[in-house]
């Protein structure tokens, strides 16, 4: 089996390299191909191990070498494959091929072709890494790796200035909250004296609960970033900038769902501190409303589905904070599969719209773009959890979670965040499918997207149909490590009464959003009243945060910079400096008037020389002689 | 008594004398004081029982060193009133009154240490220049001998500095010029 | 009255500032050469004074080797005045000014 | 009446004369030589200098064993002292005198080398200063000094020029006043004590325990004073900068090292026993001597834009470095201020013969003085070896290991840490800081600049004979190759400071 | 052979560069070439015949220079110092192999050559006077390097660097001075031999203010703030291969002294300053990174980036445990190889457009794509990436000191942020956007003879980023000697507490077996 463990976790960065060879070259089809059918490999090869898990085989841990090793710190490169792994592995890879494929037609006229599938496969590796990884140093690398890959694959197209900003801003986001991962590690490091999950999590439960608590917060500070969370969000919606697989993969199924991997992964130290879960299930569900009230009127499709994902982000952390991590992995992996889907179709979108990414200024467009039409259609009737669709399994069993748990301030957020994802998803799709045919104001023509970027979308499109079917299965598969507990609520009637009234809440929020938007015939010029309300320019400004970060922590990061180098460095550091060397040499400057070249000068410099002497030597003299003298005369002024 | 007398004359007359000499813008009056003033300070020498050293103060100061300095006198033509810019009088006069009042301070206090052994006792009985000679042919001999190299020194550098090669430089001169300078002779 | 060993003492030194005061003074070179001499024969005085009241005669001894040295010096320092006067017609010591700093 | 004295010839010890009266006999050779027949080549003269010095030499090793056999030894009535100083000073003074005599064999001619009077001269004040070392009685110091240094008023004035001249003047007018401090303090330890020899005035002050405190600051004053013109402390300086300006390089060379190594043995046996009796103000004003001499120095060395100046401002700088190990008065530090002078006679040498065989009789346009730093601007590109050599001089007087002086540098400073004096130590280290500053400049405009119009480097070496060249090289070779000599010499040097008793 | 192969790496360089005076100019930088490979070549064959298993020195050579004063030739590398010196040879070899069109090449290779002795010198020296000259004689070279091949500025620039740097070491010989007089106390035997200082054990007052002294001298050469500012002016203006010594080996000579000399000899003092130097590195980590974000000009921006890197060493190395001490030796050489590398990349740009301007760039990834590769896999390197050597050192650096002090590590932590700031905001400038300068559109991308430079550096940047092993098996060896020397000598309870004894008692490895068995 650690055969197949080495081919999942390899084949990726075989084909990053591989592709990475032509870089500098035009585009070669082959890279793309050949990417796609290693990354196909390296699921193949997963498949196979899940299989193996399913079947109840012992999880695979191999250690390929030693990375690090001083003192008492010692860090291999070990893998473990068991049920979390496995799971994420068949997410990542599963979407990957997908997306790998589609992308062969999506970026197929980029001249960046080549580069485009390096980085791709490369991210592709990363994600292997962190959730192979058997401790939390090798988490690290791939959760490094992917921010790299991300940055890369952001700011994709690098002539965009924009582009290259969100690049930036996304990496150095993560990098705050790796920052805190790293201190986070340290803790683990120094408490346990090793960084190996099995080892470090049997020791955990004899630690005191504030350390405890400390780790759990540094770790989750760390996943906030990854996975966007609030106050750590601006970056996703700006990463929209970036290609469209790669915000399928990357931005809505693998990386951002990091976060979510790293609490699961570290289940048994979160179940010591519930306090701290619940901080984290607390967030999570402020998120999923916070992010849908910013999706709700967004111009931008791109961002509303990112706000979109946030929000989903946000019923996973609510999940796992609330105990319930087979929940939030299974929402995790749910998720994925739609999540990708609703960005690939968004992607036929903008190719088709050529990058036009205002759903004000589509409508109409299920004339020509069917499938891609229905596709999204059933992603968003996923994400908006209708049954029996993917969604509909995962994010209720989180609402029943919450309400199982007695936490129904959280249920509440969180079903009516339902009611919102619901609206906003179909404001989406009805403003861009249906209503009257906008763009041709704008002169485009429209057009569905290959054949094969269809096809290849396919599966996804299943799976976010019949995902709901694994449920049970996967509780069975993964209920071995994760505390795993399914969530009954013991009266059939409360049950049977929240789901219903769930569907019925969310169906019509669907309808509202199609009355409202379906016939839609304008492009908002900015001038209705609605857009002039405090609340439409709250959430569209995205609640001033950007612009708050702009003014009060870039904009004085950049003056300050400026400042300590102006004034403080060159200022007064260096001119300290050289203000010594200047005194001396100002010194030397000024006195040396008194070599005057004058010989009675000179000759009076000996004379003063002498009388200074004599006067030292007298008042010396004298005060020895008279010194008793001295000394009664001192001690009568009392000295 | 009489050595207070002369004593208290004495001191006043070299002092006057001397201050005429660093005073006077008269070369020959500072000329002739100087020369006064040695000449009574032979007197406390005959006074101090140092005849010998008396005598060679005449005859070197006033006779040698004076004549020296009237010779120079006359050939640097500064008979005459000399003008001399004067800076700031005040450091002057002010630097050395404090290194007089200073060691005068310490000097007019009488000395503790009494245990003075003498090394080169005056001798009963026997001339100061006898008892001059003795030391010096014995004690002092090496002195004595590097002090007439000390003479030698200056008869030589006065021979050299005062000499007609000294006119040209021919560290100024370039070699074509020296070659010039030696087919006219002038140079040796 | 006894004249003491003090008495020569006091008198060398106000001599020696005498000279001390026509040394910073004088800026014709020959008559601060005159300083000089003062100079070395305010302290011959002590010297022989010394000799006198110790009953030694080495002060004498050194009072005749500064005799010697102060003949020496007017030798050498009248041949660089000759010199410097024949280059520039003048003993002024302002006019020795070429080189500070 | 006087009886007659026998003496005996052996317990005259008349052979601590022998190294003072060979350089005597051989100026007097010279003198008669010329008077047979004049005009001849100075070759002649350089040769036979050379040669008595070498003779010189050889009675300093004969005497130097009979120090390591019995001891210091007296001579002439007790008026000779041939002690491990005495005889280390006198190797510095006859092995500097012997490196730099050759330096009269320039490619050009000055004036003083036509002279046979010159050559004596400069024997003559060899001896002087021999004597001036070889004893401890203050009335031989005296005549010593003057001898040297009217010798050595003539031999810079002899140069003929201008500021030759100048320098001479101003330096006898200076040195006359520094002779009457110097007798006057004289007369004071003499009043006090009834003696002129060092060891009894010591002696006496000793006995009756300094009794006279105000008296003895008095003369210590004075005969301060008289050692500080000497050794160029500030403020009895002045005189030393335009000195080394007005005299040739070779001479100002000279200047820098022998005289005041005679001084400095004068004022370590003056000040050795003054400064362990305890005497708090004797400590402050060294002290002040020592660290102002440094730092004014070094401060004046920066704002100069004459190499010969700076080296000047410089050698004084080192002087009041060296003062230091009077003021510390330990074995390792006496030993240290040996050392580094014969270290510092290696650098020394070999900058100054540089400046010499650059010498120019007629100055360039863009040429303010002799040897201004511009003249040496883009050295490497005209003349790269004698810019090499130049810069290893330069570094080795800012004290960069593994060179020369940095030898001297660490164990004079060690010698300041040993004795406590931890805050004088940091002076001494910085202050080197601050002079590297202008030994850089040097290499700055050798290295980094680029060279005047119309210089072909030629002038670099416009004065260099085989015998100036072989100097240069002999300086090079003990600046690098010094850490060899550091140890045999070290334990040479401590061995015979500490066999005298200092 | 072996015995006095230090010798050898020590003097071949000087030597070579003596006879290299007679080499013709146009032949002369095949011979540097030449001459440096085999200096490489003997560097890599040292570190094939040392014992990776030994903690202590290997290769000694001891020769009396000047017994009489203690001062003796002590030559030795173990863990520590060793790879170190391979960096030196390998750096001198990129370097000669990468000048461009210089004037005067000659002069440069030979200069390049004796500073290469130098530093050999300086890594193997065990006698403090020994690793003195070597020090102060390793300013020479790059003075001359500085000056004359300099930017405008670069007389200023260079006796800056100098003078700062010789002053601080001076007091540092002061220190060393007393150093000796201590021994010389104790023992009644002068000794400037380092391994005899280290059986010294000194009172704790006594300690600080040598420690003081010796910071001196090795902060300015770090350098560490506020003496940091002689750095930029020499960057700024040095040649390309100056700054990549400068940068590589040079500034190494300062974090190496701290653990040579420092930490075994003052362990007290060491646990005593502890939080301040903490501080002061904190300052240099995020100040200096927030100067380098202002900076206009992209070597600046390497510059300064140095300098905090050299915060992050600093940091680690005053962990005082073996894994903060072990990451800092390794940050040093990672540390080397990265800057190295970025002063090789401004370099190749700077050949080709004469400036350094950010400012006058942008777009350059559409003209340059190799270029802008080979410089993202170094910033990625320089901010710390995983698998990238740099990385491992920081890592450990910041790991170790987590023991000491949590909320001192988490400021110092942002150094991973800070350094992320400037870094991508000056690749940005220069790479990112639109190509809007009319020179810039023609540029030729990176040559093979650059990539002869460049390559390797990147090679070793991701291989022991990957696998440090090899190189981190030794230092680690040596450092715990050295940490339990320290803690062996530590007097005070601070400092017993603050170094970490690793000689455990045996009952924690009873416990360890206890609790695998149960399992």
């Amino acid at each position: 089996m650690e055969k197949y463990l080495y081919i999942a976790l390899f084949a990726p960065l075989v084909s990053s390299l591989f592709s990475a060879l032509f870089t500098a070259t035009p585009k070669k089809l082959f890279t793309g191909i050949i990417a796609s059918v290693l990354i196909f490999t390296s699921f193949v090869a997963s498949t196979i191990l899940l299989l193996h898990i399913l079947k109840g085989g012992e999880p695979i841990h191999v250690t390929l070498m030693t990375w690090m090793a001083t003192g008492d710190l010692y860090i291999p490169f070990g893998f473990v494959v068991d049920q979390i792994s496995v799971t994420m592995m068949m997410v990542v890879t599963l979407v990957s091929t997908i997306v790998h494929i589609y992308s062969i037609g999506y970026m197929d006229h980029d001249k960046g072709f080549n580069r485009f599938f390096a980085w791709l496969s490369a991210f592709v590796f990363s994600m292997m890494i962190l959730v192979m990884s058997d401790n939390y140093a090798g988490l690290f690398i791939g959760w490094e790796g992917v921010g790299l890959c991300s940055w890369g694959l952001i700011g994709f197209w690098y002539h965009k200035e924009i582009a290259t900003w969100a690049s930036n801003e996304a990496f150095i986001m993560n990098r705050i909250a790796d920052l805190g991962m790293l201190i986070g590690i340290f803790l683990v490091y120094w408490n346990t004296g090793t960084l190996q999950y099995d080892e470090a999590f049997a020791l955990m439960p004899s630690l005191d609960s504030a350390t405890l608590t400390w780790i759990g917060i540094f770790l989750f500070i760390g996943a906030m970033g990854k996975s966007a969370q609030f106050p750590l969000h601006t970056w996703l919606a700006d990463a929209m900038e970036g290609p469209t697989p790669v915000s399928a993969l990357i931005h809505a199924a693998t990386m951002v769902t990091a976060g979510v991997y790293l609490v699961v992964r570290s289940n048994e130290l979160y179940s010591l501190i519930p306090n701290v879960g619940l901080f984290i299930a607390s967030l999570g569900a402020f998120v999923a409303l916070f992010a849908a009230s910013m999706a709700l009127v967004n111009r931008d499709m791109k961002r509303i589905i990112a706000y979109s994902t946030l929000s989903q982000l946000g019923y996973m952390f609510a999940a796992a904070g609330l105990g319930a991590y087979w929940v939030a992995l299974f929402h995790l992996m749910a998720h994925a599969f739609f999540k990708a889907l609703l960005f690939l179709g968004a992607g036929n979108v903008m190719h088709a719209m050529h990058d036009e990414l205002d759903p004000f200024k589509m409508g109409g467009l299920k004339k020509v773009m069917k499938w891609t039409w229905i596709m999204m259609t059933i992603a968003s009737l996923a994400l908006a959890g209708i049954f029996p669709f993917a969604g509909f399994f995962s994010k209720d069993t989180i609402l029943e979670a919450a309400f199982a748990e007695h936490h129904f301030v959280i249920y509440g957020v969180l079903l009516f965040t339902a009611g919102l994802t619901a609206f906003y998803s179909f404001r989406l799709v009805a403003l861009i499918f249906h209503g009257e045919e906008r763009y041709k104001i704008f002169g485009i023509h429209p057009h569905e997207a290959y054949r094969f970027m269809l096809i290849a979308m396919s599966p996804l499109l299943i799976l976010a149909m019949i995902a709901g079917v694994f449920q049970e299965p996967f509780f069975a598969m993964v209920e071995e490590i994760l505390s795993a507990h399914e969530y009954h609520i013991h009266s059939h009637t409360t049950l049977w009464i929240m789901l219903v009234g769930t569907q019925l809440f969310v169906a019509l929020a669907i309808l509202y959003a199609y009355k409202k938007y379906a016939t839609w015939s304008s492009v908002p010029d900015g001038t209705s009243p609605i857009e002039n309300s405090f609340f439409y320019k709250l959430l569209f400004n995205q609640y001033y945060i950007p612009y708050f970060y702009e003014t009060y922590i870039v904009k004085p990061y950049r003056e300050a910079s400026e400042l300590f180098w102006t004034k403080v460095d060159l200022k007064i550091v260096d001119a300290t400096v050289d203000g010594i060397a200047g005194i001396v040499y100002g010194t030397g400057e000024k006195t040396r008037q008194m070599q005057s070249g004058n010989l009675s000068t000179m000759l009076k410099w000996m004379v003063a020389g002498l009388v200074g002497l004599l006067f030292l030597a007298v008042a010396f003299g004298l005060a020895a002689r008279y010194s008793d003298e001295i000394i009664v005369f001192l001690s009568a002024l009392g000295v | 008594m009489f050595e207070a007398i002369a004593f208290y004359l004495f001191a006043f007359l070299t002092i006057v004398m001397f201050f005429i000499t660093v005073t006077t813008s008269q070369a020959l009056y500072a000329l002739s004081a100087l020369a006064a003033g040695m000449i009574f300070i032979s007197a406390f020498f005959f006074i101090l029982g140092a005849d010998f050293l008396g005598a060679v103060q005449i005859i070197v100061y006033t006779g040698a060193v004076m004549a020296l300095y009237a010779f120079g006198m006359m050939f640097f033509d500064s008979t005459r009133e000399v003008k001399e810019k004067q800076g700031n009088k005040y450091i002057i006069v002010g630097l050395s009154t404090l290194a007089a009042i200073l060691v005068v301070v310490i000097f007019s206090a009488p000395m503790v240490s009494d245990k003075i052994v003498a090394l080169y006792p005056a001798i009963d009985g026997v001339g100061n220049t006898q008892e001059v000679g003795l030391v010096l042919f014995t004690k002092y001999l090496v002195p004595f001998e590097v002090a007439a190299i000390m003479l030698l020194v200056a008869m030589v550098a006065g021979i050299v500095l005062a000499g007609k090669k000294m006119d040209l430089s021919i560290t100024l001169m370039s070699d074509s010029e020296i070659e010039e300078q030696k087919n006219k002779k002038v140079l040796s | 009255m006894e004249i003491g060993l003090n008495h020569y003492l006091v008198l060398s030194t106000i001599l020696f500032a005498i000279g001390l005061v026509g040394v910073m003074r004088r800026k014709n070179l020959l008559l601060l050469f005159f300083a000089t001499e003062i100079l070395l024969n305010a302290v011959n005085i002590a010297f022989a004074a010394i000799s006198h009241y110790y009953g030694d005669l080495t002060g004498q001894m050194f009072a005749f080797f500064v005799i010697a040295i102060a003949a020496s010096e007017v030798a050498v320092g009248l041949g660089l005045l000759i010199v410097w006067y024949k280059r520039h017609s003048s003993i002024d010591l302002d006019a020795l000014t070429t080189m500070k700093g | 009446m006087l009886a007659p004295i026998n003496i005996s010839l052996d317990s005259l010890n008349v052979i601590t004369l022998a190294p003072m009266l060979i350089p005597v006999v051989g100026a007097l050779l010279i003198l008669m030589i010329d008077v047979i027949k004049g005009g001849l080549h100075k070759s002649l003269y350089v040769v036979l200098s050379l040669l008595f010095l070498s003779m010189d030499f050889f009675f300093l090793l004969d005497a130097s064993e009979m120090f390591t056999q019995n001891g210091t030894v007296l001579g002439m009535f007790d008026v000779m002292l041939v002690d491990g100083l005495a005889i280390l000073s006198q190797f510095i003074i006859v092995m500097a005198s012997m490196l730099f005599i050759p330096l009269a064999l320039t490619h050009k001619r000055f004036h003083e080398f036509t002279y046979p009077e010159f050559f004596a001269l400069f024997l003559f004040m060899i001896s002087g200063f021999q004597f001036m070392v070889a004893t401890d009685n203050l009335i031989l110091i005296f005549v010593g000094l003057e001898t040297a240094s009217l010798s050595l008023y003539t031999l810079i004035a002899m140069h003929n020029r201008d500021k030759s001249f100048e320098a001479a003047v101003k330096y006898f007018t200076m040195g006359a006043l520094a002779a009457g401090f110097f007798s006057f303090g004289a007369m004071v330890f003499y009043a006090l004590t009834g003696s002129v020899e060092i060891h009894k005035i010591a002696l006496v002050l000793t006995a009756n325990g300094y009794a006279d405190i105000g008296y003895v600051l008095v003369g210590v004053a004075f005969m301060l004073a008289a050692f500080a013109f000497k050794l160029s402390l500030i403020p009895f300086h002045t005189w030393a900068p335009d000195v080394y300006e007005g005299s040739s390089a070779s001479m100002a060379g000279y200047m820098s090292i022998v005289p005041k190594i005679a001084a400095f043995v004068v004022a370590m046996r003056f000040f050795e026993f003054l400064v362990h009796s305890g005497i708090v103000w004797l400590d402050i004003v060294l002290y002040a001597f020592v660290v102002i001499t440094m730092t004014a120095a070094n401060m004046w060395a920066l704002v100069q834009t004459d190499v010969k100046r700076m080296l000047a401002y410089s050698s004084i700088s080192h002087a009041g470095f060296v003062m230091a190990a009077i003021l510390i008065g330990t074995t390792q530090s006496n030993s240290a201020l040996f050392l580094y002078w014969v270290l510092f006679t290696f650098t020394n040498l070999g900058s100054f013969t540089m400046l010499w065989i650059s010498r120019q009789k007629s100055l360039p346009e863009h040429q303010m003085s002799d040897h201004s730093y511009d003249k040496f601007a883009g050295m490497i590109k005209t003349a790269p070896v004698p810019a090499l050599i130049m810069g290893l001089f330069m570094l080795s007087l800012a004290g960069i290991p593994p060179f020369a002086l940095f030898w001297g540098k660490i164990y004079m400073i060690s010698a300041a840490v040993t004795s406590g004096y931890t805050i004088l130590a940091l002076i001494m280290a910085l202050n080197s800081a601050i002079a590297g500053y202008y030994y850089l400049k040097l290499i700055v405009y050798m290295f980094m600049k680029e060279p005047v119009v119309g210089n072909d480097g030629h002038v670099y070496v416009s004065n260099a004979t085989l015998a100036l060249k072989t100097i240069i090289g002999i300086a090079a070779v003990g600046t690098i190759f010094a850490f060899v000599a550091i140890n045999p010499l070290l334990e040479f040097i401590t061995a015979f400071v500490y066999n005298s008793g200092y | 052979m072996l015995d006095h192969i230090l010798s050898l790496l020590i003097f071949f360089p000087a030597l070579a560069a003596l006879f290299g005076f007679m080499i013709q100019k146009e032949s002369m930088r095949a011979y540097g070439i030449s001459v440096a490979a085999i200096e490489f070549a003997l560097s890599l064959w040292l570190w094939f015949a040392f014992d990776g298993n030994v903690a202590g020195m290997q290769f000694m050579e001891n020769l009396p220079l000047v017994p009489s004063f203690g001062i003796n030739y002590i030559l030795g590398v173990d863990g520590i110092s060793l790879f170190i010196i391979i960096l030196a040879a390998f750096f001198t070899m990129i370097g000669i192999a990468s000048l461009t069109d210089t004037p005067n090449v000659k002069n440069m290779i030979i200069t390049l050559l004796f500073l290469q002795m130098t530093m050999v010198g300086v890594f193997a020296a065990l006698d403090a006077i020994i690793f003195y000259i070597f020090w102060e004689l390793s300013l020479v070279p790059m003075l001359y390097i500085i000056g004359a091949w300099g930017g405008p500025l670069r007389i200023y620039a260079s006796i800056k660097f100098f003078l700062y740097t010789f002053a601080g070491s001076l007091v540092m010989l002061v220190g060393m001075l007393f150093m000796a007089y201590f021994y010389y106390q104790a023992t009644g035997v002068w000794s400037f031999a380092i391994l005899d200082w280290y059986r010294l054990i000194l009172p704790e007052s006594l300690q600080l203010w040598l420690f003081a002294a010796f910071f001196i001298g090795f902060a300015i050469k770090v350098p560490m703030f506020p003496f940091h500012t002689w750095l930029p002016y020499a960057h700024g203006q040095a040649p390309t291969i100056g700054s990549v010594i400068l940068a590589a080996i040079l500034l190494k000579m300062g974090t190496y002294a701290f653990i040579r000399f420092s930490l075994p000899m003052f362990p007290d003092a060491a646990a005593f300053f502890m939080v301040p130097i903490a501080i002061i590195a904190i300052i240099m980590i995020v100040y200096t990174a927030m100067v380098a974000y202002a900076q206009k000009d992209v070597k600046q921006v390497v510059a300064y980036s140095s300098i905090s890197h050299m915060g992050v060493i600093i940091l680690g190395t005053f962990a005082l445990n073996v894994e903060g001490i072990s990451g800092s030796i390794f940050l040093m050489i990672a540390h080397g190889v990265v800057s190295g590398a970025l002063f090789l990349l401004v370099g190749v740009i700077y050949d080709r457009r004469h400036t350094k301007m950010m400012s006058e760039f942008g777009g350059l990834a559409h003209v340059m794509p190799r270029y802008a590769t080979i410089f993202g896999v170094m910033l990625m390197a320089s901010v710390g990436m995983p698998l990238t050597i740099n990385f491992v050192g920081e890592f450990l650096s910041l790991l170790g000191f987590y023991q000491q002090s949590h909320i001192l590590t988490l400021l110092a932590g942002t150094a991973i942020i800070v350094g992320a700031i400037y870094m991508l905001a000056a690749y940005k400038k220069m790479f990112f956007g639109e190509v809007t300068k009319e020179e810039n559109k023609n540029l030729k991308d990176v040559n093979k003879r650059e990539w002869v430079a460049l390559l390797p550096l990147a090679v070793i940047t991701i291989w022991l980023g990957i696998y440090p092993n090899p190189v981190l098996a030794p230092i680690d060896n040596s450092v715990k000697s050295v940490v339990q020397l320290m803690h062996n000598k530590a007097t005070t309870e601070l400092a017993k507490d603050r170094i970490p004894n690793l000689v455990k008692p045996k009952v924690v490895i009873i416990e360890k077996t206890i609790i695998e068995e149960v399992h």
